[in-house]
């Protein structure tokens, strides 16, 4: 059966380069980059390049990059670290209404333990953030705006630069989750105008378990893991060297890349978009129409739910999310489509297709075909579609 | 996740489809909460002559209603009232925690389309289906595997202002 | 040269076994194992075999053991997350005076940003935590106590199951970063009596960026990466699948060596001590003398200074540390050292030997020859021996 | 972290020694902060014929020893007492942030012996060695690397009550 995987943001392999890369410093270069010897300097040396390459990647510079384990503890870090820094200047701070649960949780966690208050800012129907209500949103008492560069369920990419501007203007902290942009699009922390920005290394072809946080030079945050020098002082324990070398060459690799992926992604999903919408009644193709990641396709379907529809689509070879892979186990119907106001019924019915390099315009076709089979027999005995 | 059974019964389910002459229906669930079924009964000389279910929802809410229609075909009315959760979860070697409150809604909407038999036995032939849409939401975390969800101080996700108030150490 | 790595504690070559079990999960099976489709609980399930091991070689259930980014981060989410979890309960948490500093960091963090009051708990000369003393600190609004199982520094091993038997019996719940002991001494959670214990992978062969969390069941604890479902919620981030599964096969290689590379490890430390101390003069053996680290021999040096002695030793092939990278890279005096009553001006010249199962007798007899030419030489021109 | 010149510095220094009639003897440090160095010079026609020192400390404050009496062997006491702390590092090709104050531990040493010669050929030989021990603390934080380290509220090490109380946004 041919396979189709098209759920590249939920993983990916690591990049056999980035593998390659890591693997002497298991073994071999294993010393800690702590220590005070020769050969623990060789492996800072290392770490040290890698911080380098995925600054180079974002255009900051080195010593604004930090490494961390995953997207989500970069998310927590900036959000709790910079609002909890500056509790001088006051409790409030602003999100979108579909960030990822690592930073609306992170946010929660603010409101619950630090009487911080939080503004969820809602969106429009295409996912949108209305730079003017941001704007009247920050208050005297607002230290952080937390709103994300490309969102994981609807692709929609937000207009960065405008709502950064505007806290600037402001005098407040911007933090952006780009864990679903960085490698996708071009990121440059100074077009972009933001003091913290989280990436995740598996979206960039490195391993599970690595992340960075960009953050202006000398902003201070308070971290989420104390402890040692690590990091200077930022962010406590052991360095994941291995992880940090291979997310230093999946950067590189990225940053040679980004264009003429980009141009790909973009072909396959007009075709998987035009098909879908042409071959399946009562589909809606959610988030922004254009302002999207490239790679990124997502429908929710009449009178089916996604889980159901991810399986047989997977019995088929083609291998799909429903969008978010904490509110499908939750069983919780997804806030973000609930934002964009999506009819709640319709929007159990989610599917999201993230396209990677090596996807083909027949796999997008392959995937037309399936899709439209698969949603015609859940809905041959759909209660709902009957109606 | 899913047992080889429950994921039979999803892909080729049994007895899916609509029966127009149908002598009972009932419903269950509501579309929004992301599980619906609605169940149609033919009934002969006291017995589920034939069973057919209309389901939106996800791989365990199909399975449980292909399962509960081949358990309830056959039997009398009485013994198909008597099909319980557990013993649908248990005919499909177990569900995830968080799926079982599936398991619930497929022998619910049977018992509603054979209450709905005996109703228009009783009262002629203009009764309404059954229906009942408050089963679909289960009153335990279906945020976790946990065999006891804790209310949880860890969990934003559904931490109902219980949270870490309620925690006592020891 | 010869080459005598001494510094097991600082880092440890990822072992073969566990190197081969993590390679699959790169490239190949390489999916995000919350996926709702089969190729994810693939991955899950290798997850939760992973999960068995470590729970294992602890004694623990599965579901107790929590994977993490560190031991910096166990240590972290233990103290704050058990602390914050029981707010109303009290404000007080007691941590002995020579814990690492990822738990005395995150105890300050408390104390800062929780109004919470914390007890630094002093230790004996060879630094013992007195059962008594913590009994009398343990006040009505306490709610944690962490005592570390083994101490790094002067390899000191705490009798933990008296000291949790007491706070088990005030109803307070005790944390043990056990960083230093799991994979070197039998580490049992309920011989031990604890609520919470850190571990971290590499200290077991595992690589950098591994760690776990013990909680007993159904323990609350605030996260501390708020976020998705993963870890049934306790920790948001997509899971770190190639070194939880290493983490696991360590583990597991682990539990069935420990007695009897602890027995290697302790004929090796009796030789390196007897012959330091019989070939150097004026040199302190630190912590305990006998209830310690199998592998553990630390020393202060009088004259000297810890770093140059390092690099020396480290020029003739004996890797060794000063004790504590933090310290050391900070500069500053061991707290553990003061801690334990060590004159301040000796405490400078610490050296930390950790040995590993592939050390050997000559190594040991090497290193005595080594340390007593170099220091020496370097007290032939300190100011300090002279007087 | 070091350069070379520092390791060779550091391995094989020049000068480590006593000069036991020594015209001068200056003393900076403290064993009790990891650094303590003194300075032994034989003063002649205004020139430093020799140089000498003891050192307990670190790679740096050893290697910047050795670098300094190299430095002020054959010069005459005003050149030797411009010997700038910066001079020192550079000629070592730099120090770690985190050590450069090893540097002013050296040319401070020196100076301290100079000043000791000086004082004794007015007051006669009985005057004693001169020693300072406040310059062994550096007055910038320690614990990073960091060009200007800020005060860290990140850093709960040497944050003394500053920490993010400090901090402003912008
Ligand atoms: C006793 C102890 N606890 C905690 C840690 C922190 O571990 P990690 O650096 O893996 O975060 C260490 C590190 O050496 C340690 O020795
Ligand atoms: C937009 C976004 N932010 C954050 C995350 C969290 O990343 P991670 O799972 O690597 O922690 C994700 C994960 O998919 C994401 O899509
Ligand atoms: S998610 Fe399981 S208790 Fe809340
Ligand atoms: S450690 Fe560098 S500022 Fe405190």
């Amino acid at each position: 059966m041919k396979r189709v995987y098209l759920d590249h943001a939920s993983a990916t392999p690591v990049r056999r380069e980035a593998l390659e890369a890591m693997m002497p410093y298991f073994a071999e270069a294993f010393e800690n980059p702590s220590s005070v010897y020769d050969r623990g300097f060789a492996i800072k040396a290392a770490v040290d390049e890698a911080r380098e390459k995925v600054a180079s990647l974002i255009h900051a510079k080195p010593k604004e990059v930090l490494f961390t384990s995953s997207g989500a503890e970069s998310n927590n870090l900036a959000v709790k670290g910079a609002a909890l820094a500056n509790l001088r200047k006051g409790r409030h701070i602003i999100v979108s209404a579909i960030e990822h649960h690592s930073v609306l949780n992170a946010a929660r966690y603010l409101e619950r333990f630090h009487d911080f208050e939080v503004t969820f800012l809602p969106v429009t129907e295409t996912g949108l953030v209305d730079p003017e209500r941001l704007r009247r949103a920050i208050t005297d008492d607002t230290v952080l705006v937390s709103i994300m560069h490309g969102n994981n369920e609807i692709g929609t990419l937000q207009s960065v630069a405008e709502l950064s501007a505007i806290c600037r203007e402001k005098g407040v902290l911007f933090h952006t989750d780009a864990v679903a942009t960085v490698g996708q699009v071009p990121v440059d922390v100074e077009a972009l105008g933001v003091d913290l920005l989280s990436l995740s290394g598996p979206a960039l072809g490195a391993p599970k378990g690595t992340g960075a946080l960009f953050f202006r030079d000398r902003l201070r945050f308070v971290p989420l893991i104390h402890g040692g020098i690590q990091e200077n002082g930022r962010r406590a324990g052991t360095e994941n060297v291995p992880g940090i070398v291979a997310l230093g060459k999946a950067a590189e690799l990225a940053q040679g890349e980004l264009e003429k992926k980009a141009a790909h992604l973009q072909t396959l999903r007009h075709a998987l978009v035009e098909g879908v919408l042409g071959a399946v009644p009562r589909v809606h193709h959610t988030g922004h129409p254009e302002q999207r990641l490239p790679g990124h396709a997502s429908f929710c379907f009449e009178g089916v739910e996604g889980e159901a529809l991810i399986f047989l689509l997977a019995q088929n070879g083609v291998y799909a999310s429903t969008g978010s892979a904490c509110a499908s186990k939750a069983l919780k119907t997804s806030p973000v489509l609930i934002a964009i106001g999506m009819d709640a019924a319709v929007a159990q019915g989610s599917v999201v297709f993230t396209l990677g390099p090596d996807n083909t315009l027949d796999e997008a076709t392959y995937t037309v075909d399936v899709l439209t089979k698969v949603v015609d027999r859940l809905r041959s005995f759909s209660p709902v579609w009957r109606k | 996740m899913y047992s080889q059974i429950v994921m039979d019964h999803f892909t080729n389910p049994r007895n899916a489809g609509v029966l127009e002459d149908a002598d009972g229906v009932g419903e269950v669930g509501n579309p929004v909460c992301g599980d619906m079924m609605t169940f149609y009964i033919k009934v002969r000389d006291g017995r589920l002559e034939d069973v057919k279910f209309n389901t939106f929802g996800c791989v365990a809410a199909i399975a449980v209603s292909s399962m509960v229609s081949e358990m309830a075909k056959g039997k009398t009315l009485e013994e198909a009232k008597k099909i319980t959760n557990k013993a649908v979860a248990d005919a499909l070697e177990g569900l995830p925690k968080n799926k079982l409150h599936c398991s619930n809604l497929g022998a619910e909407a049977l018992k509603l389309a054979i209450r709905n038999y005996e109703e228009k036995q009783a009262l002629g032939p203009s009764s309404h289906l059954q229906s009942a849409s408050s089963a679909s939401k289960p009153d335990y975390c279906t945020h976790c595997d946990t065999e006891e969800p804790v209310g949880a101080a860890f969990c934003m996700e559904c931490d109902n202002d219980t949270g870490c108030e309620l925690i006592e150490v020891k």
